[in-house]
């Protein structure tokens, strides 16, 4: 067992990314790790190949999906992206205010962010249950087979990511010296999720 | 100590809220109570999706500020996709 | 302390063997096993006649087949004393043996179904009897891995004394490759491997039958000899 | 073979400046012969999927979710017929051995993590060696009962064409449990044993999963089990997975130090 020890990186990767950041640099900066950068474009690429075949059957279909649209709810579609562009708001901000130092008011906004992801979930779930109750399910259609698939695996993510901001925010609140590149790192998938809502809205709510 | 009022992520938000009401009422009130296939109304609401992106990716992901070859990869992604849509969109009008 | 469980484990399998050979002479179906070529009305009436033998053979497999576990895992055990480089095939025979359990099990539950309602469409016999005989008879990948890893194992045991003889290692391989043409009981429905035939069926489950018999021996004289390395009564 | 391993492992051992409690333990210390080995078995068991699923049963990509019971019986007809069917599957059964030995690496590795107890280690091959049955081996058994008797009534023809398709892409539960016991496993292990961007890719891989649910109430479109999004897209971002994996797999193997100790 203790032969394992030795072979352990000394620190981790995560803390020498701090060490560089925390001397003032003029470089250009990759906000948290190259790997989740990896990780959001290979997931950006993923829901166009779904955006793409919603584009594909919304065409073929043209008349059928502007009445099925007609049914959803554009105030609750306007109210959760308002929410999630202000979650992401609280989020960018608090990143900017952990690498000044700010830890609590940082730990507040993450607080903020995550209530308007919370918010955004209750809002999607009265959604749902109201759409379902008017008997539009996932077999009704095309268009409600896509606008369940499409909401329901950004929700997903949108579960996820309040289990990353958990995280920062457990960061911010217990870490002696917070983990910048960490708050980058789950921020920076925070911020994907609201990028990829943003564009749900337009394909499924708005566009004619 | 930060500004949240004076800060550059803050005009950003409320640009966002902007675009956001202004695609709101356009595909909403414009065009009376029944959705029908509306170019303007999609290309408008297209297009201010695109700058919402683009501001989300640029400012609060921090790409101004990161190598210009992860700027490039993702104002290219934006460019594809919304490219495909567009031509997807314009091919069936 | 540590072998007293194992005992118990090696000697569950004797009894396990001695319940699955009662299973297996009560099921008519096994002696002689039944025909691929037999029609759906042949089928169908063999369930009705011996609706009572076949529900009595297979819940008793049912209930007791699966007890052979156990044993697979003192050989996963005395394969973790080994001094091969890693675990890799202890973890890969436990993988494999719990695969090969769950389709015994399966097939026993196909059997079982036909047997419930005999008095069903005889097309409907006919087709559960084909999945019970096919999930039986067919996928010996697991089996094979068994014995293939354990052998692996074996050969590359660098202990100066071996917790199994070099020979269990061959006599695995042997029997590994005796099961093997159980899978073509997917390709032929008559000869010699077809899942009545000389291969895929009475040398194919005698083998295999034989194997657990001689491992008995192979394991009980590896646990005396982890009970005498740690200085404790078997 | 055993004489030459004890000459290199004595050699090794008088070279080591720790000295070993039990006389054996330092034979264990000698290669990676075993890991390498089930290394190469990937290669050879996703040769023989690919063969057996893609070039003799034609399942993969899969046919038509959309079929009549006539579609069923000739789907058997026309691949059974030069009995490719039977062939495939009794190649697969016969090479699902190997998988076992596959996932058996995954969990030497993963037992070498530090800051993560064994329980992933556990969970990943008990949840592999279950999903082996409906994920690959309830295909073959179904396929090879169909294709053994095409002129049996067209429903239970049809139903055995479901069943088989609907268990090889509907699988999912297990391989959602392996990723996520891998996602966690990899991101709390100090070590890096595995490098954290699989961690990120597998992942996607959940998603797609999760989208490959829809196919047990779709026949037709992009969430049927032929589908855009339930199987193309998934496929590709499995099939990428996989590939990233077996390489970090290699690397773990290859970056193990001689000396080290795997807890048991």
């Amino acid at each position: 067992m203790t032969s394992t020890v030795h072979t352990a990186p000394p620190a981790g990767a995560a803390t020498a990314v701090v060490s560089e950041r925390a001397e003032p640099k003029s470089a250009r900066h990759l906000p948290g790790e190259a790997s989740m950068w990896a990780f959001v474009i290979g997931d950006l690429v993923i829901f166009s190949v779904y955006f793409t075949i919603y584009m594909l059957y919304r065409i073929w279909n043209h008349q059928m999906f502007l009445e099925s649209q007609q049914q959803l709810s554009q105030t609750l579609g306007l109210l959760n992206t308002l929410l999630l562009l202000t979650s992401s708001w609280f989020v960018a901000l608090s990143v900017q205010l952990a690498r000044a130092g700010e830890i609590a008011r940082a730990a507040r906004l993450i607080v903020g962010g995550s209530a308007c992801g919370l918010a955004f979930v209750v809002v999607k779930a009265f959604e749902w249950s109201d759409k379902v109750g008017q008997d539009f399910v996932f077999t009704t259609n095309d268009f409600f087979m896509f606008y369940y698939m499409l909401t329901g695996v950004h929700l997903l993510h949108v579960f996820l990511g309040l289990g990353i901001l958990l995280f920062m925010w457990r960061e911010l609140g217990t870490a002696a010296q917070p983990r910048v590149a960490m708050l980058e790192t789950g921020a920076t998938y925070w911020h994907m999720v609201d990028l990829l809502w943003l564009i749900i809205y337009a394909l499924v709510y708005l566009m004619r | 100590m930060i500004s949240i009022r004076r800060n550059k992520l803050t005009l950003i938000w409320l640009l966002l809220c902007a675009l956001t009401v202004a695609s709101y009422l356009a595909a909403t009130k414009l065009e009376g109570a029944t959705y029908f296939v509306s170019a303007p109304i999609t290309t408008g609401v297209l297009i201010a999706a695109l700058i919402k992106s683009r501001f989300v990716m640029h400012h609060f992901m921090e790409l101004r500020a990161a190598p210009s070859w992860l700027g490039g990869i993702c104002d290219g992604w934006l460019v594809v996709l919304f490219g495909v849509i567009f031509v997807v969109y314009w091919s069936a009008i | 302390m540590r072998t007293k469980d194992q005992t118990i484990s090696l000697w569950l399998a004797p009894v396990t063997a001695a319940v699955l050979l009662l299973a297996f002479c009560l099921f008519r179906g096994f002696l002689p096993p039944l025909s691929p070529a037999m029609s759906a009305e042949a089928v169908a009436s063999f369930y009705k006649e011996n609706a009572g033998w076949i529900r009595l053979s297979m819940v008793i497999m049912n209930l007791w087949g699966i007890m052979l576990i156990p044993f697979y895992m003192v050989i996963v055990i005395q394969m973790k004393r080994m001094a091969t480089p890693s675990h890799v095939f202890a973890y890969a025979y436990l993988g494999a043996a719990s695969g090969g359990g769950a389709l015994l099990a399966l097939a026993n539950l196909f059997w079982l179904m036909a047997a419930f309602r005999p008095d069903r469409g005889a097309e409907l016999i006919q087709l559960l009897n084909d999945l019970g005989w096919m999930t039986f008879t067919a996928p010996i990948g697991m089996i094979v891995a068994q014995n293939v890893t354990l052998a692996l194992a074996i050969l590359m045991d660098a202990r100066p004394q071996p917790v199994f003889p070099r020979w269990v290692a061959h006599y695995s391989i042997v029997t590994g490759i005796l099961i093997a043409p159980g899978a073509l009981a997917m390709v032929y429905q008559s000869g010699p491997f077809a899942w009545d035939g000389l291969f895929a069926f009475w040398i194919r489950n005698s083998a295999f039958a034989l194997y657990i018999a001689v491992m008995f021996f192979v394991v009980r004289a590896a646990i005396r000899q982890q009970a005498v390395e740690e200085g404790v009564p078997a | 073979m055993s004489a030459t391993m004890m000459d290199v492992s004595a050699r090794l051992a008088s070279a080591m400046p720790t000295p070993a409690p039990k006389a054996h333990i330092q034979y264990r210390r000698n290669s990676k012969l075993d890991q390498w080995i089930c290394f190469w078995s990937i290669p050879v068991f996703y040769v023989f999927f690919g063969l057996v699923f893609v070039c003799l049963t034609r399942t993969m990509p899969p046919p038509s979710a959309n079929v009549s019971q006539a579609g069923a019986i000739s789907f058997f007809q026309s691949v059974a017929g030069v009995t490719n069917t039977h062939i495939g599957f009794a190649l697969l059964v016969f090479s699902l051995g190997f998988y076992a030995m596959n996932n058996a690496l995954v969990v030497v590795q993963m037992k070498r993590m530090e800051g993560v107890s064994q329980a992933m280690a556990y969970a990943y091959i008990v949840v592999l060696s279950l999903g082996a049955l409906p994920g690959c081996m309830f295909i073959a058994i179904v396929y090879s009962v169909a294709a053994m008797r095409p002129d049996r009534d067209p429903q239970l023809v049809s139903m055995l064409y479901d069943m088989g398709m609907l268990s090889y892409v509907g699988s999912l539960g297990c391989f959602v449990a392996q990723y996520v016991v891998f996602v966690i496993a990899v991101l709390l292990d100090k070590r890096r044993i595995f490098p954290k961007w699989i961690a990120y890719f597998s992942i996607w891989v959940i998603f797609t999963e999760i989208l490959a649910g829809p196919i047990f109430a779709f026949k037709t479109g992009p969430f049927a089990w032929d589908g855009a999004i339930s199987f193309w897209l998934g496929t590709v971002v499995w099939v990428f997975w996989q590939f990233s994996f077996t390489i970090c797999l290699y690397k773990a193997i290859k970056r193990q130090p001689l000396d080290e100790v795997v807890p048991a």
